[in-house]
Formats: C-alpha cells, structure tokens, sequence
C-alpha cells in the first residue's frame, strides 16, 4: 500500500510532540473522517527554527506529518509558505489515491500554524490571504470512468 | 517474527484437507458438468456430492442449495428474487448489514423501491416490535443478517423470521459470518434464503451460496446456460465448489469443539486487552461470533494500529475488511451509536481455527506498547 | 483406450504452468486484497499484476479490465451497464449469440425494453447495412459476439464496432471464445466492453473478466465492497485470478504459434471426417476458431454419437456444452438456417493445445463406424 | 448421466431393425424434438412373436425403445396395451427428468404399431381408444420452485 518512504516516515516519525508556549499553532482535519493534524512552531528571526506535530490519523497521515515537519524545520517562513501538498507526496514518493489528501491536511496544519503565528504576532503574509483552516475538504469521488 | 493471522473474518486460509480437494480437482476433474460424456459426467457428479455437503452441515436438502461466486452475489440474488417474484415495493433492512446487502438495497431505491434501515441498539440487535410495525401490505423482504462480521454479533434470526412468516414475508439472512460459526438447522429453521461464503470457513476465495428455502419462487440473478436447475448460469467453478463442500464437510464435523475453542480464545483475548484504559468492547458479550473481539481504543486511529501491528508480524482489521481501505468511520460501529472519535480507533481481531493461546498472549502482551505510542502521538489525548 | 478431449471450447484442462500458480497461490497468498497488512497488500499486488497480464494479452489498459466469476457475468454485466448508463430502451443483438447474452436480453424485454435480433447467413455472419438500420435513435447497445461458440464463426467486430462508433452506440462483444484464439489489440479497436474467461484459454473455471474501454460508464452489477475500483464487489478470488493472469501470459507468449498449429489439425480433422457421406460443415471455411469442426450428419442425433465417441474416449460436444444438455436443437444451427433433422446430427469437436495429430487420425478413422451404425438404427436413413 | 443398464441397451440395443411386411407399425415422435421412433411388430394367435424398432434419438430414446420391445416380445396384445412408460423407466432403473418423454415415446410408438395392426385387421382396442400418435407431448417445464 505504502512506499518505503512513507513506512519509514510512519514507523519512525520525525518531530513528534508539541513545543511548549509555541510561537504559532495549527490545528486542522475532522474527527469524522479520522484524521486531525496539530503543528507547534518556534519562530526566529523569520525562519522557523523549531517544529513538532501530533497527529490522529492513518498512515499516511503521520507519514505527511513527519516529512512535511522535516522539510520545514530551519526554513523561513517565506519558504515554507510555498510548500505545497504536491511538495509533501513527491517527497514522500507518492500515496494511494485515496490519501492524497492527508497531504492536503500537512500543507493545510502548516499554514493554520503559521496564520497563529502571524496573528499573534501582527504580521500579514499574502499566502495566507483566503486560507480558513476550518474549510472542509472533499474527499475521494465515487463515480468512475473505466 | 512468527506471522499470527487474527483477520479471519476477513478471509479464511485454505485447510489442507480442502488444499488436497481443490488441487486434485484442478488436476483431474476438469470436464464441464453440462457435457454428456463421462468426463463432464464426473464433474457433475462431483458437483451433486458437494451440494450434498453443505446441505448436511446445513440440515437443509441438497435441492435448497445453489452455489454462486460469492457472498456478495448471493446476496445481490437473494433481493434480486424478492423484486422480481414479489409484488411490492418495500423491504426492510437493519444499518448494520454488510455492504453486500445496504448497496444493494440502495440501488434498489434507485429504481423505485422503499427501504426500511431499522436501527439496532448498543450490541446490534434490531427491536422485534419495531421490525413488526414496520412490516407494510407492500412489504416484499425482510433481510437481517444473522452474524455481524464486525462486532460479532449474532442476531435472532429465528424470531424474526417467525415474525416474518406471520405476515408472509419473505426472510432473507447473511449468513456469511453464521456458517461454520453457529449451528444451523434450516429444516427447523424460519429461514426462506441464507447466504453463504467459503472463503470465511476454509474453503477457497470465488465460490458461494444461496440457500432457497424449497417453496420458494426462484428466478436467476445471472441468465445464461442452464446450471443450478437454470437458476445461476455460468460453467460450474467444479475445483472450487468441490473444495466448498469439503470446507462444509470439516465444519460439520468439527463444528462444537471449534466453537469452544474459539470462544476459550476470545475470552481470554478479550480479557488481555480490555486491561488498556479506555477501551471499550463492541458487540454483546455472549451472543457472539465466537471468534470475534472488537475493541475500540480511545483518541487514536485503526489503520495506524494495523500497521503497527502487521509491523510486529499481526494481521488484523479496523472495521471490515472491505471498509479499511476506506477513510470513513465503520457503518457498524456508527450504528451501534458510537461517536467518531472512538469508533475510528477500532481493532477487530478474528479468531480461528490455526489460532493457538501463544498468539493470544503475544497480542495481550505487544499491543499496550502499540496503544500508548500512539496515543502519545495524538493530539487528543489528554495531557497529565 | 487413451482418452481424447475434443471439446476444448466446452472447457480446457488446465496448463501446468497456470496450476503451479494456482496452487501456490491457494496455499500463500489467501490475504484479503482490502486488507492493510502485508498479507492482504501482496493479494492486492497479485491481483494487479494479473490484470496487467490479462491487460497486455488484449492490448489494453490494466484500468480498462475488470474481473468477474465468469464470462456469463461479464456478459450480464455489460448488458446491466448499457442499461444503467444510457438513456433509451432498444438493443441489438444477433440469433446465434451464448445464452449469456440471448436470455439476458429476454429478460431484458421483460422490464420492457426492445430488442432487434438480427438474422444471420448460412456461415453465421450478420448483415452490416442490416445493422446499421436497425440502429434507431434509442438503440443503447450492440451485442454482436466475436466468435461463435458452436460454429466458431469469426464476426467482423471492427466494422460492426465502426458502425456502432458512428452512430454513438456502445458495443459489446463477446470474446469468450476469442481471447487466445484471435489477436487482439484493444487500442486500436472499435471495441468498447468485450467479455472473457479464464477456462476457455487454460486458465481455471470461476474466473472471467469484462474489458471496458476507459472513457465509458461503469456501474456495478454486483453491489458491495469496494473491490475492482468499487465496480464489482465480492472478496476477489485471488488464486483463481492469478492464474488468470498466468494464463494470459502464455496465450500471449504463444499465441501465433497456437493458431498456426490448430488451423494444420483442423484443416486435417475436416478433410477426414468430410469424406462421410451426406456430411455438411458448419460455419465459415476461413473466417473461423483455429481449433473448431463443426460437421452435421444426416438422419442421426447429437447425444447418441457422443455416448458412442465417449465409449471409445473422445469427449465431444454437439452444439454447445450448455445445449446439449437440453432436447432443443441448437438455436445456432437453426441460426445459421438448417432444418431440424440436419441440425439434430451435429458434432463439434474443438481441438486445443495438447490435441495431437494421432487424436486427429483416431477420430477420422473410427467416426465412420459411429455414423454407420447409427445410421442403420435410424429410421430417416432412406433404405438402399 | 445414464445408469449402467439404460448405456447397456444404448451400446448393445436389441431388436433393431424393420419386420418385413410387417402385421403392424407405428412410428411417433417428430424431428423439431429430435426423437422419432418405429416399432414394427409381427402378430400371431394375438401374441406378439417379432418387434423390432428403429430410433432417432439420444441415448435414452434408443434405450427406452430396446427395452421395451424386450418386454414386450412374446406377450399378448391385451399384456402389451398394459405397459406403460413408468413400466419402461422402472425397468431402466429411471431417466433423467429431462429424458422421462423418452419412455412416453417408447410406450406410444408400441401402442401406435398395435393401433396400425387393428386398423389394417379390423380389430378394436378399448385401451386405444382416445390415442392418437400424432399429439404432441409437452417437454420439461423451466419454472422452478427450489
Ligand atoms: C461465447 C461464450 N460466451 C459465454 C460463455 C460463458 O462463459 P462462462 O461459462 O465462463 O460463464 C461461453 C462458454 O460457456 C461461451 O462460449
Ligand atoms: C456478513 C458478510 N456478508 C457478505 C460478505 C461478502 O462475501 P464475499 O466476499 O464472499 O462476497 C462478507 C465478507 O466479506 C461478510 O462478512
């Protein structure tokens, strides 16, 4: 089901727990649909010198997590603004087309975490102009063309 | 890293002796039961005997079993011939069927049908009097599962078809999870069709089975050639249908001791994993498929404990084994009322008859470890 | 008496290479592919690779094949589908067609839908201006199959498929007797649902598939799980389909050299047995199954020739293997314009990859002992 | 399919052939159905001292017709008119349902033969009264009640 990328990831997650008195946190998903994905970061100096996530979920979920966590941790914020899901399952090597989504969710615990942070801070970042992390997000079709 | 294999709900291995069947018919008995000469002669022949079976494990007459490809298409028949030879547009059904039945049923809304989907309370039993005041003059089929692949649950299934055959209802039960499981008597049974499956007892994946109660009006699901009496069409599946009959055989003979066995094992299954902390166990604590244990852990998530656990060498489910591969809460667990956040963190494990008590205490001792990582991992669980 | 299967159409034995697989298979890989754990994942895998082994015999997609239990339900399938997805109430379909598609387009009428049989000549072949204006403004669905069963007449599919494109009408056809038989190339065909299975190409009985160009509509007819892409439901039967996919993979490999080899002992069978008097071969001289004779002989029947061919071991089929169960004659043989009396006296053989030029030679010499002395017993032989 | 005696009088059927000139012959069945059968039969002093048939059929058509001109060769006309077609399956040890018709034929082509020998010699048969060889005879029914 899974690539050895995303094993390793969910076996061996990066950046588990929770930073005390974060400077941003992010909390995004739905118990309905299993998954939920909570980010604390460290700002500093505009780069994100710390960064830890606990996540509620499948696999994959944890998986994105953990990459999306690695991939961030030492970057500015402008950087890491433009991760993208897309960026999170290439680095992953892919997921099952039914999970892409939990990608979605790291990009989106990311953001909501950073919007914390600009919002406790009173800073403003054009990325985040129309980002709502409460937006709920459609999940696999089931109709098909063979 | 022994591999301990907990999912037999989900599917069953092969017994040997049904192994040994299936290979020599795959070998030798290979001509097509409709064709005159001997060869084809045998495979009908071979096909009669294992009719003859699982009637026998059934206590039903051969003539009241024809066998499909599946649970699911047995199912799909079973409503199929309440639609086409009933004249009404009403059936009842309870929430907690497998999705071989609600699809189907909801296709059946589709083309104009009314379905009822009656509730069932903490265990899964549906209310007797609630089943009976939704009976309508129009009403063509009740089909109400007889054991619950998820939370084990066995239903009344006699009751209702007695209720059933007061008002001249047609009853149809799953009975996938009952067979082999549950002692079965249909010749003093109060059912008119019961599905089947030989994958869940040993037997090998692509063969099933309708029970039709004789009486019963019959018209075929799949139209073709003229087998099973020109009520399933199709050349016969001989090795696996040989191998079905074997697997109904063994069950037969087995059948009492392989449900104390199982129960031994559940109990002390069960007993090892409800010492985690907030679990909760699903299903009524006696009236159950004897091999099953579910268990709900509070604030994390099923699939992570499956790989978790296959990653220490256990196979188990979260939910049935069609719906793990899905994102959405098991429909059973919604069923029985429970909310989301518990109900996706469900572990069902599956006892059978390859299970021993090492595997049992090596789940009770390993899954704590699994538990409490998990939990540390989740953002729901309360801090200290 | 070394027996001699001739009905290679009826069923094939299976190849070695496909039991070894097979086996293997029922004794390892018995995972529920909807499982998460590895056990569970490399069914999954297993089931992948055959549909990509199926998927390159036909030229196709592995997305565009989707497994059955049999070719009967890929038939009932790809008529369910025509019905489900577009708007009209007319089919055409021809005489000669499997009972798979013919008594599924009864029932069909039955729910009220229309339905054009086209005639067919003398060699089976169905008129395409015939066709094309029997097309109408709600015809939904062509049927045509690719090559007949009992007289194993090749249809002109691709222009039959280039008509039905023309119009915007979904075909269908049924390639049972096709698949390993004819080439295929699905990519660059006219074709849009073909149906095949497993135990025609030495693969094992309860295993087929419907091959569905992408782009077209899919709904299940089997309601239930989630397995083929949610299309058809029922736990796969995972052996039986990897051996499918085995089965494939040497119908691939070996696909020239079968034809080649089959249309030298056919050529040869023909020119033997066409010495006995008032015989008449049935179907297309060219345009034909590689491995298909189809003889009638006046003034004798069917079954009484092939209990006497069974008595020196030639297994042999008159009509087709689910007819010649029945009293009727042959709806083909009446298709393609016989009168009773010849039709009666029908024989297939259907020669296959372990026939052999002496089972040829066997059969040559002795059928005219059959035919004499059922001749003399029959009171239409005229009197010398 | 069949049992060993009906394959017995299938591969070594008795009686075959044609009486010349003979008292009486029936023939019954018809080609749609794919049976037809003729029995011919010599009579003396009202016993029946030669039969001989011939068959288009099945299997089970040819059996029914062997046997049952065994059983009915040396009896009287009176004995003759007694037998019925359950009398031919009982003494085959049964047909297939779908083969029963084979034994009504066998039993109306021996009653047609002696209709044609009472018709030729001025004889009367109460039990033939109401028979006609040419009726045609339901098959199978294809409905099931399981
Ligand atoms: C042309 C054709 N279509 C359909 C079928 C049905 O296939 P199956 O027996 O796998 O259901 C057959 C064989 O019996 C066939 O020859
Ligand atoms: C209760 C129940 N019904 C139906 C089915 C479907 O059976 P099959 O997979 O043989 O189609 C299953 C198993 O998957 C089941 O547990």
């Amino acid at each position: 089901m899974y690539s050895k990328k995303v094993m390793d990831h969910f076996m061996n997650p990066r950046n588990v727990g929770e930073i005390e008195n974060a400077d941003g946190v992010g909390e995004v998903g739905n118990i309905r649909c299993g998954d939920i994905m909570r980010i604390s970061i460290r700002v500093h100096d505009d780069v994100i010198d710390d960064i830890k996530f606990k996540t509620f979920g499948c696999g994959s979920a944890v998986a994105s997590s953990s990459i999306a966590t690695e991939m961030i941790k030492g970057k500015t914020i402008e950087e890491a603004l433009k991760l993208t899901n897309k960026d999170v399952l290439d680095e992953l090597g892919g997921l099952p087309t039914i999970k892409v989504h939990c990608s979605v969710l790291a990009e989106q615990a990311l953001k909501a975490a950073v919007l914390d942070y600009a919002n406790k801070h009173g800073k403003h970042y054009k990325e985040l102009e129309g980002f709502s992390p409460d937006e709920d997000h459609p999940h696999d079709e089931h109709e098909l063309e063979a | 890293m022994k591999p301990i294999y907990m999912d037999y709900s989900a599917t069953t291995p092969i017994k040997p002796e049904v192994l040994q069947v299936m290979e020599e018919a795959l070998r030798e008995v290979y001509g097509n039961p409709s064709s005159v000469y001997e060869l084809g002669q045998t495979s009908k022949r071979r096909v009669e005997e294992a009719r003859e079976q699982l009637a026998s494990l059934l206590g039903a007459k051969s003539r009241e079993v024809f066998f499909t490809s599946s649970g699911t298409e047995a199912d799909n028949w079973a409503v199929h011939i309440a639609k086409k030879t009933k004249p009404g547009k009403h059936m009842i059904t309870c929430t907690i069927e497998h999705h071989a039945i609600l699809h189907t049923m909801e296709a059946a809304e589709k083309e104009g049908y009314e379905v009822t989907y009656l509730p069932v309370d903490k265990y899964g039993f549906i209310d007797l009097e609630e089943l009976e005041s939704a009976i309508r003059e129009d009403t063509i089929l009740i089909s109400i599962m007889y054991v619950n692949n998820e939370i084990g649950t066995i239903m009344p299934v006699e009751e209702i078809g007695a209720i059933a055959k007061k008002h001249g209802v047609l009853f149809h039960t799953d009975g996938v999870q009952a067979l082999g499981n549950v002692p079965l008597d249909m010749s003093k049974s109060n059912i008119d069709m019961m599905s089947m499956s030989a994958h869940k007892i040993y037997g090998p994946k692509g063969v099933g089975a309708l029970y039709i109660r004789q009486g019963t009006r019959v018209v075929p699901l799949l139209q073709g050639g003229a087998q099973e009496r020109r009520m399933r069409a199709g050349t016969e599946n001989v090795p696996g249908i040989m191998a079905f009959g074997e697997a109904a055989r063994l069950s037969k003979l087995h059948l009492k001791e392989h449900v104390e066995r199982l129960t031994k094992l559940r109990e002390r299954l069960k007993k090892g994993l409800m010492q985690i902390p907030e679990s909760f166990f699903n299903g009524h604590p006696e009236k159950r498929h004897p091999g099953n244990v579910n268990i709900c852990f509070k604030y994390i998530e099923g699939e992570s404990m499956l790989l978790l656990l296959d990653a220490i060498g256990v196979s188990a489910s979260s939910g049935s084994a069609c719906t793990s591969g899905s994102l959405d809460p098991s429909h059973v667990l919604m069923g029985i009322g429970l909310p989301h956040e518990i109900a996706h963190g469900s572990l069902r494990l599956t006892l059978g008859d390859f299970t021993t008590e090492e595997d049992v205490d090596y789940v009770i001792e390993h899954l704590p470890e699994i538990i409490n990582r998990l939990r540390e991992m989740s953002p729901l669980t309360p801090r200290e």
